[in-house]
């Protein structure tokens, strides 16, 4: 238990050390996440060999906090802190020439124990408060650099999208645990009928909401405001992981109408997300949309009734997607910017950065053998057997084949050009850093079938499906890689003006539809947006409707009582009039009054 | 009975113009009398009931007594207020004391 | 044994006396009886924490007063009051150190604040229905005159409009006692009485609990009777906001628990829809309202009226709950909402107290990029911002926990309060950002950071934000206890 | 009626006695041109009489075959009326002072307060109309003292008011005569059988009473009076009669059958426009006298709670008692104040600041007027709401309540301005310091210990 | 039979010159026919066969309204006291006032059932009665009304006299 134990408390104890000490920020970090690793390792390595940890702590009456290490919990837990690791690592570097070191990482070590949290949690209170932190310390990540334009409305954007999804993990808790009478995570999933049906699509919309899932995605790319760490660390193992951590967890829970809709869910955002991304001219902004993508594939694999195939996709893609970020970082700091327009011959300049980077993108996009090809196939292996395939195999390949469009495209667009040498502060350990990430990236699609397996249960698999999803995605690379970046975004321009004057048919049925349907979701999305913002206007103008109503109405009506009290005493005190017979004959008439009340009365009775 | 009736009646009837001076006149004297004379209604009532009614109960009798103190030391204490007005406005017309008002 | 309760209740009293009773005293020597008597009730409290609450009323004190009419100075706590025993020493202890330097008349202003303890203490330990409206009403005076008289610059209004709306609000109250004694055998103040055996009964039952219920509505406040809070608010000075939202709104739900909820159980029970859609109502218009703010202090003022409609809510919730699991659970997340709220919202008021010195603005329009000159300032607003807007690991997390998971067991419908969460979450992110995120305008650059009694003051307090959030227990063991045995 | 018998009622008057050497022994000394000894004597042998009824407490006894009743009402009449017919004797002392003749306001004020008691403890209808007569003739006289335009005009109005309710009184209560064939009070249950005549008398009852003690309609001589006469006798006025009155009101209404004359329904009408006219009326009143009389009309009302619930509720005679010292403290303490800054609203400007004592003395009373607590005027309002809705009249103590929030209104104009910028300092005198000093002293004892009070009423 | 008729006479007389109190436009005749109507009330307290208080009234009465007449001038300013002035005011309303209040009065009269008509008294045991009401039960009430009476002298005196100084 201990070992759990230090996976939180290791950055926990780093962020109050770095708090107090105030210097040494960078080294207590990595120290912290350090042990954090050692904890997850050694909880997983214990976990294999078959314990299972669970300990209770006080929290409110009659539902005490749990944290459990079972085989799940701790795979990713694992990966949460192998991902930390290399990111601290990487962002000391990164780190170096920039101010607010001692904020970023406490920031950043809280962020790691939030996330450990959240995975390691064994009842929804302890999980609902460690999925509210990390939208906690993303807003302040995300709104690292506050002073600039911008900033702060996107961390505010990004926080207040996911805090309106996660209503839906509050309520959802609220029913699970009024349901079965206790918070435990593994008793409330047992809970069956209309109330597991409600609880499991409002759970779906936190995860949405946090995952970036169509067509809550619009605040993830605004989010790529802060470092480039935190967006690596935010993508692949924990803000965005979360939403799909959630649903593998309360798995169990999942009635076979919900899942249609996740997966449902799931292969449209993979496949929107992608077409958006192809469309994308800003490195970090595509990754990000590519990471909604690629969050849809586990949506997709769970949809289709595979935790296992989401846990591995999660598991790959963590060290494929956060390799990239990091790359896309160095590239960052040598241009100063992450637009494709300033980033021109940037692989050349920096060929082992772009190498890393190169992989990893291939990986992303399914080549064997790297980790993505493993995972990827697993989920399409996974929607071939599902009974729905015939909606979701295609969303799948679709996915796939556009995940290898724009990760070509990326790469074609980063090497060719000139090149510009500046030198970038902190190589070294963004170096260390990132190679950690891409050999992982590489090597971990071996490891993932003993991961499954210890998880329970085995990575779907089948030949067919094997060389689909290999062809697919090389055709995909291939086209992105062929088909030039200036005819690929020509169109976007020139499209509304002189038509395309692309040769070749394929251009004409696929990239010519594929573009309007980038420019209709982009504009789609665009339309969420001003929705979201409209509402947001509309709350606003709720609130200052409101907020006359009080000043003008309740305290109007007040301030009119009194004026029509005192106006009353004004007409009372008239009666006064300083002339007793006038006032005698009030008091006389006073008399008859009450005696003709009392005839009347005895009249009546 | 009849008697008594009568009496009575004299008495509300008495009452009534008493009622009537005290609202209609100006002067403070004038209003005094008023008031005199429903004091006056008053003991014609109580010798008429002490006499028909309870002549055993002499109260009815110290009750007119006390009726006619009354009267008499509310015109004493009205004549000296009404001298203390006198001498510092110059009459002791209600419809000239008006400044307290309100 | 020590009569500590008493003693505690009225050490300030004693030292308001020993301040009148000096008139040459200087505004330090004056700042420093008020610290130090209000550190030693602290610690009076602490001792009263450590003796504990059982299931009923504990440390109870009895001294006959009015025995013809069957009143007598009864006091002592249960979990409930004892948890807002401890809020109120503590908030109280921080104001005095906030305000050491306020040097206009400030053996009055001490005074006041004195006394002012002492009658809050009061509402929350007394056991006698009578005690209880004696200090529920000099809480009032008190608070009148340290608006009316150290306030900003509509205080006089602003003091009035509170005045007449609360005393206007207790006097129901008033009737309502009447009737609870009316209708006990043998003729009783005693609240024991009361709560052990409710002594109304059918109509009679239903309009005491009207009658309390308007005055506790006022107090807390409910909406459509809110509308003195964001003026007192604004214009009383930093210590009172402090005290008027983090003390004295408290003594509204306490009173909600306390009478209405334990007296007049069944009426409470037959008109808890009502109450539960007011509350929501109330809830999501405080918040919609904060959101329409451009003054900080306005703003947090409503925002005060959304979590105390969560609290009614709760009480709601309780009262209606048929299981006693259920009710607890309501109870618990109310009862803990009220110390969350008070240790919150003292903070948040201690900070734009703090803001106003140095900018001699509440507009946040005016403000903008604080956070890089006063990052200490402007870390403990955030800090505090969203523990208000019920981010968990601080205090409000819990208590809205609570207390929405009972109003789902209980009113399903009436979770759409939960939606206020977010409009909160959106006006605190507005206001940090408008505040404290961005360029800092050329006028502020000069502005200091915290100083030393800032940071004395406001520590405590933010620890406490921290400690809540984290460790729940150590407050609901004592509240749960308490909630637990109330049978209704 | 042996001498045995007499010597005994006359040991039970001995307090209303000594009021009575008192009035004559001030006035003796006003005679001898002595008015320094006056004065002192007055307050002397007030306080004498107090501490001679204070052995009667708890006496239930009538005396003279029925005719004056030595009961709580009358004996806490004598507590609580003395004193403050004393203190207002003071008080006069600082208006008075060295003029020709001041002895004889000091006598007179003691005839007035033995008016009072004579109310207070009548068991006869010529104790009623003696009463009133003897309470009021002595007052004309004080509120047209100063002699000049205003006090005279005041004066005659009021004695024009007084003696015209009075003789309307005086003949309805010849028709009780007329049935019952006694003047006396306790066979005023015999009236059922006649409900024209017994609810005639009761109105006209209810007119002479009424306008002693001010209740709407009858009260219209009360604003003019105060504001015309002396300050202190102002103060005199809306206590010492007005309790006595209210006291014979009940010892009118504790044998008045009920159905014959609906006088608890009369009553509680009564009394809600009275509370409700009064306060009104005080609410835009810019002169404070006058505030103070209309205010003083308004617990006039307040009183009449307690007499809806004579007979229904063990409370009705002890919240009237008690609420009758509550009120004879804070008002007297209010008068006291502004006998000392003045009448006219403005001149309260920054009061508070520039005399802080005596500011929050002022405040103290006002809000215990309001009956805020822990204040006396709280436990006398408390007690007369819970009388009247032990007797059933919860409407009217709805009603009383919002009253009350009226009457902070009324009262709040005066406090704000207290503690606005001072304009001038008023200078203090010792003797206004010592009233107010005791009447503050008394608004918080009978709010704190309301037992010492409670406890020894039966 | 012949009482009711001296009693209604004198009670008429005692009306008519009551009215006449207010319908006269000089002040000393007003005081006369007020002076009459008293004594008119007098003589049916004699026709009631209450002597003693009959005898009183008319004593006291005559009195009284000398005294009455005599500041009636002085105040007037008028030495005769005969001018003619008007000296009412809401003349109309006071009249419907005394005619309702009047009314009122009758009616209850004749609403009551008075019950039995009662013997007369001798004057000697009348006077005798009074005497013992006067001295046992009615002694503090009759000491009431001396103290009453003190108090008006000095009330008059104190208020009616000129300030010295």
């Amino acid at each position: 238990m201990t070992y759990v134990a230090l996976t939180i408390l290791g950055p926990l104890a780093a962020m109050v050390a770095i708090l107090l000490i105030r210097r040494a920020a960078p080294a207590l970090a990595l120290i912290g996440v350090g042990v954090a690793l050692i904890g997850a390792i050694t909880t997983l390595v214990n976990v294999a060999g078959g314990a299972r940890y669970a300990a209770t702590l006080p929290g409110l009456p009659e539902f005490p906090l749990r944290l459990i290490a079972t085989p799940l919990t701790a795979v990713l837990s694992t990966v949460i802190a192998v991902v930390g690791a290399f990111v601290m690592l990487y962002a000391i570097g990164y780190m170096e020439e920039e101010g607010g070191k001692v904020r970023f990482f406490v920031q950043m070590s809280f962020f790691v124990a939030a996330m450990e949290t959240l995975v390691l949690a064994g009842d929804w209170v302890l999980l609902l408060a460690a999925w509210e932190m990390i939208g906690l310390a993303s807003y302040m990540l995300i709104g690292f650099w506050y002073e600039e334009e911008g900033i702060g409305e996107a961390a505010t954007r990004a926080f207040l999208y996911t805090r309106t999804a996660d209503l839906g993990l509050y309520v959802g808790i609220f029913i699970l645990v009024s349901q079965a009478g206790t918070t435990e995570i593994s008793d409330t999933l047992e809970v069956g009928g209309t109330a597991a049906f409600a609880a499991s699509l409002l759970i779906l919309l936190a995860a949405a909401g946090k995952s970036a899932q169509t067509p809550l995605q619009g605040w993830l790319q605004d989010a790529m405001a802060g470092p480039t760490p935190v967006s690596a660390l935010l993508h692949s193992a924990t803000l965005v992981a979360a939403g799909a951590i959630l649903l593998i967890r309360a798995f169990p829970l999942f009635p076979p109408g919900t899942l249609l809709v996740v997966g449902a869910l799931g292969g449209v955002t993979a496949v929107v997300a992608g077409v958006m991304a192809v469309a994308d001219r800003d490195l970090k902004r595509l990754l990000a949309a590519s990471t909604s993508s690629q969050y849809g594939f586990m949506l997709l694999a769970l949809g289709v009734g595979s935790p296992v195939a989401a846990l591995a996709h999660l598991t790959a893609h963590a060290a494929m997607k956060s390799s990239l970020f990091l790359g896309s970082g160095v590239f960052q700091h040598a241009r100063g910017s992450t637009d494709f327009s300033k980033l021109s011959g940037i692989g050349r300049e920096r060929p082992f950065v772009f190498a890393g980077f190169t992989v990893a993108g291939l990986a992303l996009a399914g080549v064997p053998p790297l980790a993505g090809f493993w995972s990827k196939d697993a989920v399409i292996a996974a929607t071939f057997e599902s009974p729905y395939a015939w909606l979701f195999s295609p969303l799948a390949l679709f996915g796939t084949a556009l995940t290898g469009i724009y990760v070509a495209r990326t790469l074609r667009l980063l090497w060719k050009g000139e090149k510009q040498d500046e030198p970038v502060a902190g190589m070294a350990w963004m170096g260390a850093g990132m190679s950690g990430l891409v050999a992982l990236a590489i090597i971990l699609g071996f490891a993932l079938e003993p991961l499954a397996g210890l998880v329970g249960g085995g990575l779907p698999r089948d030949l067919l499906t094997v060389v689909l999803g290999a062809a697919v995605a090389i055709s995909g690379l291939a086209l992105g890689w062929f088909v030039p970046a200036d005819s690929l975004l020509g169109p976007v321009r020139a499209s509304a003006e002189k038509g395309f004057r692309i040769g070749g048919g394929f251009e004409q049925f696929v990239a010519r539809p594929a573009l309007a349907v980038a420019r209709v979701t982009d504009a789609f999305d665009g339309g969420i947006h001003r929705g979201v913002l409209t509402v947001g206007h509309a709350g606003l103008a709720v609130a200052r409707a409101s907020r006359i109503t009080d000043e003008k109405g309740i305290d109007g009506l007040i301030f009119a009582l009194v004026r029509g009290t005192r106006n009353l005493g004004r007409r009372a005190r008239r009666l006064q009039t300083g002339l007793v017979h006038k006032e005698l004959l009030l008091a006389v008439t006073g008399g008859v009054l009450i005696l003709t009340f009392l005839a009347v009365r005895t009249l009546v009775l | 009975m009849a008697t008594l009736i009568v009496a009575l009646i004299v008495g509300a009837i008495l009452f009534g113009v008493g009622l009537y001076g005290s609202l209609s006149q100006t002067n403070l004297v004038m209003i005094m009398m008023g008031v005199e004379l429903i004091l006056a209604g008053a003991m014609v009532n109580l010798v008429a009931f002490w006499r028909f009614l309870h002549p055993e109960a002499y109260s009815g009798q110290m009750f007119v007594l006390i009726v006619m103190t009354v009267m008499a030391l509310e015109m004493a204490v009205g004549f000296g207020v009404g001298t203390a007005r006198f001498r510092y406005k110059g009459s002791v017309e209600m419809e000239e004391a008006r400044d307290l008002k309100g | 044994m020590l009569p500590l309760v008493s003693l505690t209740l009225f050490l300030p009293l004693l030292g308001a006396a020993l301040l009148v009773a000096l008139p040459g005293a200087s505004p330090r020597g004056a700042h420093a009886v008020g610290i130090v008597v209000s550190g030693l009730t602290l610690i009076g409290a602490a001792g009263m924490w450590v003796r504990g609450a059982g299931a009923g009323f504990t440390q109870v004190e009895e001294v006959s007063w009015i025995p013809s009419l069957g009143a007598a100075y009864r006091v002592g706590v249960d979990g409930i009051s004892l948890s807002l025993v401890l809020l109120t020493v503590v908030l109280f202890f921080v104001s005095f150190v906030f305000s050491a330097n306020v040097t206009e008349r400030a053996r009055s202003y001490v005074a006041l604040f004195l006394l002012l303890e002492t009658a809050s203490l009061g509402v929350f330990v007394a056991l006698d229905a009578i005690l209880f409206y004696v200090f529920f009403e000099v809480t009032l005076v008190a608070m009148y005159f340290i608006i009316a008289d150290w306030g900003h610059e509509g205080r006089q209004r602003a003091a009035l409009t509170f005045f007449l709306y609360t005393l206007l609000g207790s006097l129901p109250l008033l009737l309502a006692i009447l009737g609870l004694y009316l209708g006990s055998e043998p003729r009783t103040f005693d609240m024991r009485a009361f709560i052990e055996s409710p002594p109304l009964a059918g109509l009679a039952a239903m309009l005491a609990f009207i009658a309390m219920f308007v005055t506790f509505a006022v107090k807390t406040p409910i909406f459509p009777v809110h509308t003195w809070l964001p003026a007192a608010h604004v214009e009383a000075p930093t210590a009172g906001s402090v005290i008027l939202a983090g003390v004295m709104l408290k003594l509204g739900t306490y009173g909600l628990i306390r009478f209405a909820l334990q007296m007049t159980p069944d009426a409470f029970r037959a008109a808890a829809p009502f109450v539960a859609a007011l509350a929501v109502f109330t809830a999501l218009y405080g918040a919609f309202v904060a959101l329409g703010q451009t003054d900080l202090k306005r703003l947090i003022a409503y925002t005060s009226v959304n979590h105390m409609g969560y609290v009614v809510l709760g009480v709601a919730v309780a009262a209606a709950a048929t299981d006693s699991g259920i009710r607890a659970l309501a109870l618990d997340g109310a009862v803990l909402q009220m110390v969350s709220h008070g240790v919150v919202t003292g903070a948040l008021f201690l900070l734009v107290g703090m803001l106003q010195d140095r900018t001699h603005t509440r507009e946040m329009g005016e403000m903008g990029g604080l956070l890089r000159i006063m990052p200490g300032l402007g870390w403990l607003f955030i800090l505090a911002a969203f523990a208000s807007l019920g981010l968990p690991g601080l205090a409000h997390f819990p208590a809205e926990f609570q207390i929405f998971l009972g109003t789902l067991r209980v009113y399903p419908v009436a979770v759409v309060a939960v939606l206020g969460i977010v409009i909160t979450a959106g006006l605190y992110l507005r206001a940090i950002q408008i505040s404290f995120l961005g360029k800092p305008s050329e006028r502020w650059l000069k502005m200091p950071d915290l100083d030393r009694r800032e940071v004395l003051t406001i520590a405590p307090i933010a620890a406490l934000v921290v400690l809540i959030g984290v460790a729940p227990f150590l407050l609901l063991d004592v509240i749960h206890r308490a909630t637990e045995a109330i049978g209704l | 009626m042996n001498m045995g018998q007499m010597g005994q009622d006359l040991a039970l008057l001995a307090p209303v006695l000594a009021v009575l050497l008192t009035a004559v022994g001030a006035l003796s000394f006003e005679m001898l041109h002595l008015p320094k000894v006056s004065l002192p004597f007055a307050v002397i042998g007030l306080l004498v009489a107090t501490g001679i009824a204070a052995p009667l407490i708890g006496t239930e006894t009538t005396v003279f075959e029925g005719t004056y009743r030595v009961d709580d009402l009358s004996v806490w009449a004598v507590i609580l009326l003395m004193p403050t017919t004393a203190l207002t004797a003071v008080l006069a002392c600082l208006e008075v002072r060295n003029t020709d003749r001041e002895g004889t306001v000091y006598s007179l004020l003691v005839f007035a307060a033995l008016g009072a008691l004579v109310l207070a403890g009548a068991g006869d209808v010529m104790f009623l109309v003696l009463g009133v007569l003897l309470s009021s003739l002595a007052t004309f006289a004080l509120v047209a003292y100063p002699r000049d335009d205003r006090a005279t005009e005041a004066a005659m109005k009021y004695f024009v008011f007084g003696s015209v309710t009075g003789a309307v009184m005086i003949f309805g209560l010849t028709y009780w005569f007329g049935i019952t064939g006694s003047t006396l009070l306790s066979e005023l249950s015999e009236l059922g059988s006649a409900p024209p005549a017994a609810a005639f008398g009761f109105v006209a009852v209810l007119i002479g009473l009424g306008y002693k003690a001010s209740f709407v309609p009858f009260h219209f001589w009360a604003p003019d009076s105060y504001d015309g006469g002396p300050v202190s006798v102002a103060a005199f006025l809306s206590i010492v009669p007005k309790v006595g009155a209210i006291f014979a009101l009940v010892q009118v209404v504790r044998v008045l059958p009920a159905e014959a004359t609906a006088w608890p329904l009369v009553v509680a009408v009564l009394a809600a426009i009275t509370m409700t006219y009064g306060n009104l009326a005080a609410l835009v009143q810019d002169n404070v006298v006058r505030l103070l009389a209309y205010s003083s009309i308004a617990q006039s009302g307040y009183f009449l709670l307690g007499v809806v619930a004579i007979g229904q509720s063990e409370f009705a005679l002890r919240s009237l008692i008690l609420f009758a010292g509550a009120y004879a403290a804070m008002n007297l303490g209010a008068f006291t104040i502004v006998l000392y800054v003045g009448r006219d609203l403005r001149s309260f400007t920054g009061f508070g600041r520039t005399n802080p004592a005596a500011g929050v003395a002022m405040v103290i009373f006002l809000i215990s007027l309001v009956g805020i607590p822990p204040l006396a005027g709280f436990v006398g309002k408390f007690l007369l709401f819970g009388a009247a809705i032990d007797a059933g009249f919860t409407w009217l103590a709805v009603i009383a309540i919002l009253n009350s929030v009226l009457s902070l209104g009324v009262y709040l104009r005066v406090v704000v301005p207290m503690y606005g910028q001072p304009k001038e300092v008023v200078a203090t005198s010792r003797i206004v310091v010592a009233v107010w000093s005791i009447t503050f002293f008394f608004t918080l004892a009978i709010g704190v210990a309301a037992q010492v009070l409670l406890g020894r009423i039966s | 039979m012949l009482q009711t008729i001296f009693v209604g006479l004198f009670g008429i007389a005692a009306i008519w010159f009551g009215v006449v109190v207010f319908t006269t436009s000089s002040m000393v005749r007003s005081a006369l026919a007020l002076l009459f109507s008293q004594a008119a009330v007098g003589a049916m307290f004699l026709a009631m066969q209450t002597e003693f208080l009959g005898v009183l009234q008319i004593m006291m009465m005559g009195t009284e309204m000398s005294i009455m007449a005599i500041f009636m001038v002085m105040y007037m300013m008028d030495p005769g006291g005969l001018m003619g002035m008007d000296m009412t005011h809401q003349k109309r309303i006071s009249q419907v006032a005394g005619v309702l209040g009047a009314l009122v009065v009758v009616g209850i009269v004749f609403l009551v059932g008075w019950g039995s008509i009662a013997g007369s008294v001798p004057p000697d045991q009348q006077v005798h009665g009074l005497g013992i009401e006067l001295m046992e039960r009615s002694m503090l009430i009759f000491e009431t009304a001396g103290i009453t009476i003190l108090t008006a002298m000095i009330a008059t005196i104190a208020v009616a006299l000129e300030r010295r100084q």
